[in-house]
C-alpha cells in the first residue's frame, strides 16, 4: 500500500452531547467540512466510492439497517459504491483502511472514509446496555457465561492483572487521565476540556475496580471522514498531501478466557508489527501518535504493545513526562478518547483526521507537536474481548 | 438488548456445554476452551475433540463491578478463573461477603445458580464460590 | 479489476432451519468445504485476509457485536485481517466485492470471502421485527413515518405499481414461484425442494396484497464463502478458476418516498450497468444468471434493470419459457431466494458457490445449464427501501 | 427490535418535521422531501431550503397488509402519496371501511391520530384519510 494512497482532505464536527443533531446532519457538517478542507478543491462528482464506518447500527437510536445506501443519502451521491463496515472500536479505522485498499486496488482513483456514532440519544448506562454489556445472548453465547460483563469490567479485568504483573499502581492509571485531559483542553474539537487533577481522579467514584470513573472515557457523539486518493493524483487537490505509508488491522481471540495474557493484547501486537512492516519503518521512527486510551490502563498496555516501549515500562516513561505534548514522544495531542471523546466508529478518522493537522501543522501553536521524521500513528482496540486493533501510519513525505 | 427467549434454539444447543461443562481441546496445540467447534481457535487445527471442563481453579484476575447492568445489586465480582486441568472460565463469584476476600491465586468451585430471569422463566448456569481452605 | 481476480475455491451449508447449528458452526462447516474445494489443495496459512459478511449483526440470536474477531475466532485464524461488513440483503456479495478489492490492490495475493446469517432462532415474525419491520426508529426515523413498513410491504408497494404500469397479473409473480421451485427440487442445496403449482401459489394467504406467501422468499439459515486470489497465481491452486470479470454495488436513496419509479430499481440498474462496463461485455453475453428474487414481483422487475430485456417485458419472457433452467437465459438454476433460501449475507456468496459450480461443470446434470459464452451473472438488491444493489460477473476464461 | 423511547432526544428534534409537515427543498434539482437536511439526497447540492409540505395528495401506490407487526389490526393500508404541490408521503389510511376503496389516484388528506404507544406513551404522527369527492 505505501506509496499507494494519499489524504487530500479531512473533516471532523466537535464531538460531543450533540442532542440537537441526528446521526444525518452530524455526518453532513463533517463530510461538508471535509469537501471545503481540500486546498484545492473537489466536487462531490470527484468521489468514486465510500466506506462507511458505522458500529452500533444504529441499536442506540432504532438506526438498524444503515447500509450504504444510508450514506449515499446522506451526502447526495447515488451514483458510487459504498460499502458499511463495523469492526468494534476500529471500525473507523478499519473503513479507513478499506478505502485504501480500494484506491491501491487501481479501482477508484478518490474515495471517501467516513465515520459516524450516535451513542448519547440513550442515557449512559441504557445506551452501554444496548451496546451490548448487559449480559447474555451479546456474542451468540449463553448468558451465564456473559453476565455482568461490559466495557469497563473487560478492561478492569486487563487492569488488575497489569498491576498484579507489571506492578502498576491506580496513580499510574490516573497519570493518563491527567495528561490526556490536559491535551483536550487545547483541542476545540474534544469534548472534555478541563483538566483534572490526580486527586480528583482518584476521588471520582469506582465504576468497575480498579478504574475510578475519571479512568473511563466518555460516550460521545461525533463523525469524522477523510478523502484518500491515488498518491501519484494528490497534488492536483493539495500541495500538501498526507501519504499513508501503513493501514493494517491484527485480531486475537474473540472470548477472554482464550487470552494467553491479560497484561498484552495481540491485536494490537499484530496490527503494529504489521503497519510496521508495510511502512518500512520502526517504532521510533514516529514522532507522535493517537492510542486508544478508552480506559486509562489501556493507554499504558498499548504503548508497550505498539512497541514503543518495552513491556512493564510505559508507567515509569510517563512519570518522567516522555508521552506529554512537549516530551519526547506525545501521546494523545488531542486529548485521547479519554478527553476528545468515543464516538466508536468516529473516533478512529477522528485520530486521522488529527494526524492529518498535525503534519501538516495546522493545529493552534499550543497543541501543535513537534515534528522531526514528520510521521504519525494512530491505534485503536476493539470489538469482543478487545480481539481487533488497527493501526495506521501517516507521513507528510514518501 | 435483543437477546434470545430463554426457549429459543440457542439455549437448546448450548446445554451440554452449560450444564455439564463441556469444552473442547485440540489435539495439535492443546488448547481447551468452550463452546465446543469443529476449528480450534487458537491454531485453526480440525483435530479437536470434546474435554470435560473441571469445576475447580484458582483465579487469574478479577475486577469489582459497582455499576452492573439492571437485575444486579452491586458489587459483583467478575473472574477470569484458571480451570484446574487447563482451559481458562469466565464467570461471577457469588456467595462472598467481603469481596476483598477475592484475589489473584483465589481457590474457587463452580456452583449451579439462577444467573438471570428473563420473561418470567429462570435460565441457570455456574458461578463460582471461594473454597474454604482446609 | 477485470483479469487480477479469480475464484479457487467454495463452500457452501445445505440452506434451511438449522436449528441444531449456531452461526459459529455453520461458518466452520462451509469453511472446511471451502478449502476442501480447492483442486489442488490449500491451507488456512494460504489466506492473507478475510471479509466476513454478517447483516443482522446478531439482532436475531443477542450476537450484537460481531466482528473481524469473530470470523478470526471460528475458522481459527487470528493472523490476517478481518472486515465485517454490512449492506442489507446484498451483505454477502459486497463482502465479495470487497475482498476481490483487497487481491487488486496487490497487498493480499489470496483471501477469503465469508456470508452467514442465522434467522431461524427466532420464530418468523419476531425475526422479522427484530429485523425492523416493526415501525418506529428504525432507520433513525420518526415512528410516524415508518409504522407498519417491513420486507414485504415495501415490495408490494412496487407489485402494484408494477401492475398498474406495466400490467403484470398476480399469475405473472406465481410463475415466477413455480419456475424457480422447479428448479430448486434439483438443488441438494436448497431450503424448499418442492414444486409449487400457479393455483397453489395464488389459493396461499396473502401476505401483503398483491403479494401471497408463497411469493415470498422464506426465512433460512445458512453459511457460504469463497476463496479468491490474484489471478495470475490462480492455475497454482487449480485447473480451473473461475474469473471475476465485474463486481460492483449501485446505490439509490434509502427512503421509499425519495424514489422516481416504482417499476425500476435505480440501485440495479447502477449496479449492473457498472459491473457490465468492468467486464466489458454486454447483458447478452450472459448464458444464465442468479437473481434476487425475495419476492416474485422483484424477479421480474430485475431482469429488466439489469438489461436482460425491456421494461415490461419479461413476465411475457417468463409465460414463453425464456428463462426457464432449459431456455434461453436460464435464471436462477438453484432454485433461487424462493425456493434455495435468503440467509441474508450467505445469499450473495451462496449465489457465486452455484455460479462457480456451474461455470466448471459440477452441478448435477439436471441442474447444469448449457454454456456458451461461460459467463454468469448474480445479483442482490436489498438494503433500506431497497437502495443497495450489488452485481458480480464470473467467467470460465479471461 | 431496539428503538428509541418517546422522550427521546430524536423526538424532540423531529418535533417540527412532523407535527408542522416541515420538509426540505432543492434549489438546483426541485426535489422536495423529509426530514430536513444539508444537502440534497438527489442531486447532492447544498443550495437547500424548508418547504412546507402540504396536507393532501393522491395515492401513487398502496398495498394492504394482512401480516402487520403486533398491535396493528389486520388490514392495514400502506400508502405512498404524491403531495399536492410536490414531494411523495408514506404512511398508513386510517378510517376506511373497505380497503378496496383506495387505489391509485384517490385522493387523500393527511389527520393527525395516535400512531402507537411506547412504554405507556401515546405516540402521535399524520394517516390519511379518504378525501370525499363532493
Ligand atoms: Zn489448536
Ligand atoms: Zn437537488
Amino acid at each position: 500500500m505505501r506509496g499507494k494512497v494519499a489524504i487530500i482532505g479531512v473533516g471532523m464536527i466537535p464531538f460531543g452531547e450533540l442532542f440537537e443533531m441526528g446521526l444525518e446532519e452530524m455526518v453532513q457538517q463533517a463530510y461538508i467540512n471535509c469537501l471545503n478542507s481540500v486546498d484545492k478543491g473537489i466536487s462531490t462528482k470527484d468521489i468514486k466510492a465510500a466506506w462507511f464506518g458505522q458500529w452500533s447500527g444504529g441499536g442506540m437510536i432504532g438506526q438498524g439497517a444503515l447500509c450504504g445506501a444510508s450514506l449515499a443519502t446522506m451526502i447526495g451521491n447515488r451514483e458510487i459504491p459504498i460499502t458499511r463496515t463495523e469492526n468494534g472500536c476500529p471500525t473507523g479505522s478499519d473503513a479507513f483502511r478499506n478505502a485504501c485498499l480500494g484506491v491501491a486496488s487501481g479501482v477508484y482513483d478518490v474515495v471517501l472514509a467516513m465515520g459516524a456514532e450516535k451513542m448519547r440519544d440513550k442515557p449512559g448506562v441504557e445506551s452501554l446496555i444496548a451496546a451490548g454489556g448487559g449480559g447474555g445472548g451479546i456474542l451468540g453465547l449463553h448468558p451465564s457465561w456473559m453476565l455482568g460483563m461490559g466495557g469497563p469490567v473487560l478492561q478492569a479485568l486487563y487492569a488488575t492483572r497489569q498491576m498484579h504483573e507489571l506492578g502498576y499502581t491506580m496513580e499510574d492509571y490516573a497519570r493518563v487521565a491527567v495528561k490526556n485531559h490536559h491535551n483536550g483542553v487545547a483541542c476545540p474539537y474534544a469534548h472534555y476540556r478541563f483538566e483534572v487533577t490526580m486527586e480528583r481522579v482518584l476521588n471520582s467514584p469506582i465504576v468497575c475496580w480498579p478504574l475510578h470513573l475519571l479512568d473511563c472515557c466518555p460516550q460521545t457523539d461525533g463523525a469524522a471522514c477523510a478523502i484518500v486518493c491515488r498518491a501519484d493524483i494528490a497534488k492536483s487537490f493539495t500541495d500538501k498531501p498526507v501519504y499513508v505509508l501503513g493501514s493494517n488491522t491484527g485480531l486475537d481471540h474473540k472470548n477472554m478466557w482464550d487470552k494467553h495474557s491479560f497484561v498484552e493484547m495481540l491485536s494490537t501486537v499484530r496490527a503494529a508489527r504489521g503497519a510496521f512492516e508495510m511502512a518500512g519503518i520502526k517504532p521510533d521512527d514516529v514522532d507522535f501518535a493517537e492510542i486508544h486510551d478508552c480506559f486509562t490502563n489501556t493507554e499504558l498496555m498499548n504503548l508497550e504493545d505498539i512497541g514503543f516501549c518495552k513491556k512493564g515500562e510505559a508507567a515509569n516513561l510517563l512519570r518522567e513526562g516522555y508521552w506529554n505534548r512537549d516530551g519526547a514522544k506525545p501521546i494523545n495531542p488531542s486529548g485521547g478518547l479519554k478527553a476528545h471523546g468515543h464516538p466508536i466508529a468516529a473516533t478512529g478518522i477522528g485520530q486521522i483526521c488529527e494526524n492529518y493537522w498535525q503534519l501538516r501543522e495546522e493545529v493552534e501553536p499550543e497543541r501543535q507537536v513537534k515534528l522531526k521524521n514528520g510521521i504519525a500513528l494512530s491505534h485503536n482496540v476493539g470489538g469482543d474481548a478487545f480481539g481487533v486493533s488497527c493501526v495506521t501510519i501517516l507521513s507528510r513525505s514518501l | 438488548m435483543v437477546q434470545p427467549a430463554p426457549a429459543s434454539p440457542l439455549f437448546w444447543r448450548f446445554n451440554p456445554e452449560i450444564y455439564q461443562r463441556m469444552g473442547m481441546k485440540c489435539s495439535d496445540c492443546g488448547h481447551i476452551t468452550y463452546p465446543r467447534r469443529k476449528i480450534c481457535p487458537e491454531c485453526g487445527s480440525f483435530n479437536v475433540k470434546e474435554h470435560q471442563l473441571s469445576k475447580t481453579g484458582k483465579v487469574h484476575t478479577f475486577c469489582i463491578n459497582w455499576t452492573p447492568p439492571p437485575n444486579l445489586e452491586p458489587p459483583i465480582v467478575n473472574v477470569i478463573v484458571d480451570l484446574d486441568g487447563g482451559g481458562r472460565y469466565q464467570g461471577l463469584i457469588t456467595e462472598v461477603a467481603n469481596p476483598e476476600d477475592v484475589t489473584i491465586g483465589t481457590k474457587v468451585e463452580m456452583v449451579l445458580r439462577k444467573v438471570m430471569t428473563d420473561r418470567g422463566l429462570n435460565i441457570y448456569g455456574y458461578k463460582f464460590r471461594l473454597v474454604e481452605e482446609g
